[in-house]
């Protein structure tokens, strides 16, 4: 159950699969996805409801063919670079992408983890989004005769997080904003969450959500795994982290060079080197 | 009463602050919202309710939070809830009285564009996406828009709807089944639009000090109308400015 | 927004209501069901996924029209008899019931408090329940094909729950097993919270759900307001209680008795006497 | 080793709790259904985790819960959820090894009916109704029944169909989408009734120590059909029966 953080990647992550790093601001699972990086996947159907700077990172490094989201920025400091490469100049590889709103993302992971095949919501309605996505249909209220939209359920391969705490069971804990963790987890078909600490009893905490162990199969302590993002309770958003991304990602040799860094330095197997870590 | 200096962008948030109403429940953009919300809050609106996406629900923070999930809106929070209750029991379900929105491009009608520049499948500019504006444009019981003039921004239609404002005018929202009234306000560093009541159509209602509807009129890409009675923004006052520069960081 | 009860139950439920009073053994609104009982409210449609002894004693002091539920009886004990007594032989008015599963009326709520006309969910397909219940349909999924039951969304006009807290600017707090409350409120037109106390600040507790006051109409606080039921951290499940109700809701006579009591000895307007009474 | 004796709830509730596994997750119906659950977790089970439909998951009660929502449940629960959560999360996904289900009538293909005897406009008997069981049934990987036999009980066809079992034969599951394999196994207090595997009609396939089958098929209201191999229970260990003891109060 717990596992260095190379090895619970190269079980539970292939080639081809569907992935999920979630985490809305807090707790970003960024040291799992350096991981990957590092043991180059590729083909990758990377879903997230606000791809930031890992996003921007695997989208560079060429390990994803696709991307499901939402919102894709660098919050608070602009747009990812390497994303928008990807899709308008297809470097390094060529992009797909499905787009949707917030709501409709939140909801297609509700219906994931409840085991519908969708989810409606009164969204989506008069945008262009619905022309260029054809995941967005509509349902009529049998009841009321009202038109509602229509998501598929989203069931990921895999889904990574970051928390706080885990037992020696697997048992997770986190707390904070925990936005969209519990639903991304349980819509998953496996599950890996990299965690700050391992102890003995999860002392309960409020506003906690706790993740049982049997529906996680993995757990990797990576103190500081979810930097330049936050853990709460723990340390801060390195908020200059953010913006001096913004540099390395505009420019593709820069980004380069930090790519060899990131492989070159930690070979496969090797742990993430000071954690917290660009 | 001496007459302070202040940049464009100050008034502008000072100007969106003051169109929030003390116990409002706001559900807050990040950025130029997220500002002039918390001028409003510790102005005029000390009960001011934001809601922020990220789940935090009567968020005070101390500071500006840099993105929509920073530790210090949950801290001082009544209470983090998950995203999906955020979404569907507080925004969907009608509850809230205004959504405080940023925009890349605004049309004659209002409506949003945060997508792409150009063509969506080739773009020229490739944008953030929509994140949780179309719902809060959809939901919320009216909604206000922060931004930047410009012919750039402000253009006759659209390169993508992200989020719907008027539609193409008068009946557009109730058959789309949006249920509040859309965008009541746009907001800029030059003045005040708001929707012709009948046609729906953006209007210049407001000029800041100091501007030229004229100078208004050639910052935008369509042949803007302006009301008969113009209004022009009351100065910012000495606490108006010395809270948003305590906020901004600017001294 | 703090007013007595009896002041709190006028302003917010009419004759003719639909009226939730939730809680899923756990904080039972039990003084103010006794207050309706008082005020001598009439045709109302009670909803509630467990009705127990407190929807036993509405029944039976004829306050209700109609019910809507999804599992009717005494826990741990046995039936409820004036329910029986309503649906068999119409004493002392007719019920009309509509009946679901727990999962539908689950559901049902979690729409309502949505904003919602519906909910989708896998559910009731086979069982007699369906032919029974006009609101129970079919949507199919417009992305799998799979058809799925349908329910409409529920909206009380007043909803009440009993909490262990609330602060001066009515925002309520709860722990424990939450159950359905937090839906049930939030589906409401109107609300009304009973509490143990009224604090200062509501220091965060583990596993709270908290109610902001903005969605509260009416707190009102009754001590022992949630009794036989229980309030976890201020007392336990009366277990005597509720087995002691077996036999006076056995008998009319009995319950005839038990309900002059009830009426006579606290006046409208009076306090719950002991606050813990049957 | 010399026997005990036992009462025939006793060894009803203990060959329930020896047909969980441990480890198993176990939706739990309130009354024998958590009498047995519980002995389990005491005797061969202990990783047994345990949901109630109010929301407690993984629940560790050091006594027998008299409502499905006793305090114990959630001082002890790993966690304590909603109830929609509880039910769409948990149940619905599919998470859930063995619902374990009490009844007040059952039919030849295991259908189970709690909520009316008789008419259902004109009920002879008005029962609590559905509460969790229609989707436990629907929709745990199995379902084990446990209740007292009798002609009232076990009858050709229920008056209601609560909950549905194996429907009126082979197919019927797939084709209502139920997605779990139903009832596997009726225990009572007079043996143990599984579905054949091809007609899905209950058999009895054992009997508790001193009973006949003829009994048991005196006391069901339909032509029981009995297996060529009747297995008899073995008797109840000093351990469960003790375990029995203490949870139940009984010396």
């Amino acid at each position: 159950m717990i596992v260095p953080l190379d090895e619970a990647v190269r079980e539970l992550v292939h080639d081809g699969d569907t992935v999920a790093l979630e985490g809305f601001t807090h707790l970003i699972p960024v040291a799992a996805g350096h991981e990957i990086i590092r043991q180059g996947l590729r083909d990758l159907t990377l879903v997230r409801m606000t791809p930031d700077i890992v996003y921007d990172q695997l989208i560079g490094a060429g390990c994803a063919r696709k991307l499901v989201f939402s919102w894709g920025g660098n919050p608070g400091v602009g747009s990812l670079h390497r994303f928008r490469d990807a899709v308008t100049a297809s470097w390094p590889v060529p992009l797909e992408i499905e787009e949707h709103s917030h709501a409709g993302m939140a909801n297609r992971y509700v219906a994931g983890a409840s085991g519908l095949p969708f989810a409606i919501l009164r969204g989506y309605s008069g945008t262009d989004l619905v022309e260029n996505n054809p995941h967005i249909k509509t349902v009529t209220c049998p009841f009321s005769g009202q038109e509602l939209a229509a998501v598929p359920a989203l069931n990921p391969d895999v889904t990574i997080v970051h928390a706080q705490r885990a037992d020696r069971d697997g048992n997770v804990q986190l707390w904070g904003i925990t936005g969209i963790q519990k639903e991304a987890v349980l819509a998953a078909e496996r599950a890996l969450v990299t965690v700050e600490e391992v102890v003995d009893a999860l002392d309960p905490v409020p506003g906690q959500v706790v993740l049982p162990g049997r529906v996680v199969d993995r757990v990797s302590v990576v103190p500081g795994g979810a930097a330049p993002s936050y853990a709460h309770g723990y340390y801060e958003r390195d908020n200059d982290a953010y913006r001096a991304w913004d540099a390395v990602g505009r420019d593709r040799e820069a980004f380069t060079a930090w790519l060899a860094e990131l492989t070159g330095a930690g070979a496969p197997g090797a742990p993430e080197p000071a954690g917290r870590g660009l | 009463m001496t007459t302070a200096t202040w940049t464009s962008d100050e008034i502008m948030t000072v100007t969106a602050a003051r169109s929030l109403r003390d116990r409002m429940s706001c559900f807050v953009g990040i950025g130029l919202p997220s500002t002039a919300a918390n001028v409003a809050r510790r102005t005029h609106a000390p009960g001011l309710w934001m809601i922020y996406e990220s789940g935090t629900l009567g968020t005070v923070p101390d500071h500006l939070p840099l993105s929509i999930g920073d530790g210090i809106l949950a801290e001082t929070a009544d209470t983090v809830v998950s995203v999906p209750e955020v979404f569907n029991y507080w925004l969907q379900a009608g509850r809230i009285d205004v959504g405080f929105l940023g925009a890349a491009q605004i049309d004659r009608y209002a409506n949003i564009n945060t997508t792409v520049i150009g063509d969506y499948a080739h773009p020229k500019v490739r944008l953030p996406g929509a994140g949780g504006a179309p719902e809060i444009a959809a939901s919320c019981r009216e909604v206000i828009v922060i931004m930047r003039h410009s012919r750039r921004a402000f253009v006759d239609r659209v390169d993508f709807v992200t989020s719907v404002g008027h539609g193409s005018g008068p009946g557009d929202r109730e058959r789309l089944g949006l249920r509040g009234a859309g965008p009541v306000r746009v907001i800029t560093d030059l003045g005040v639009l708001e929707p012709d009541p009948v046609t729906r159509e953006l209007v210049l209602t407001g000029v800041h000090p100091g501007v030229e509807a004229e100078a208004v009129r050639e910052a935008t890409g369509w042949d803007l109308a302006v009301a008969g009675e113009l209004a022009v923004t009351p100065e910012p006052t000495e606490e108006e400015l010395s809270v948003v520069r305590s906020l901004t960081g600017a001294s």
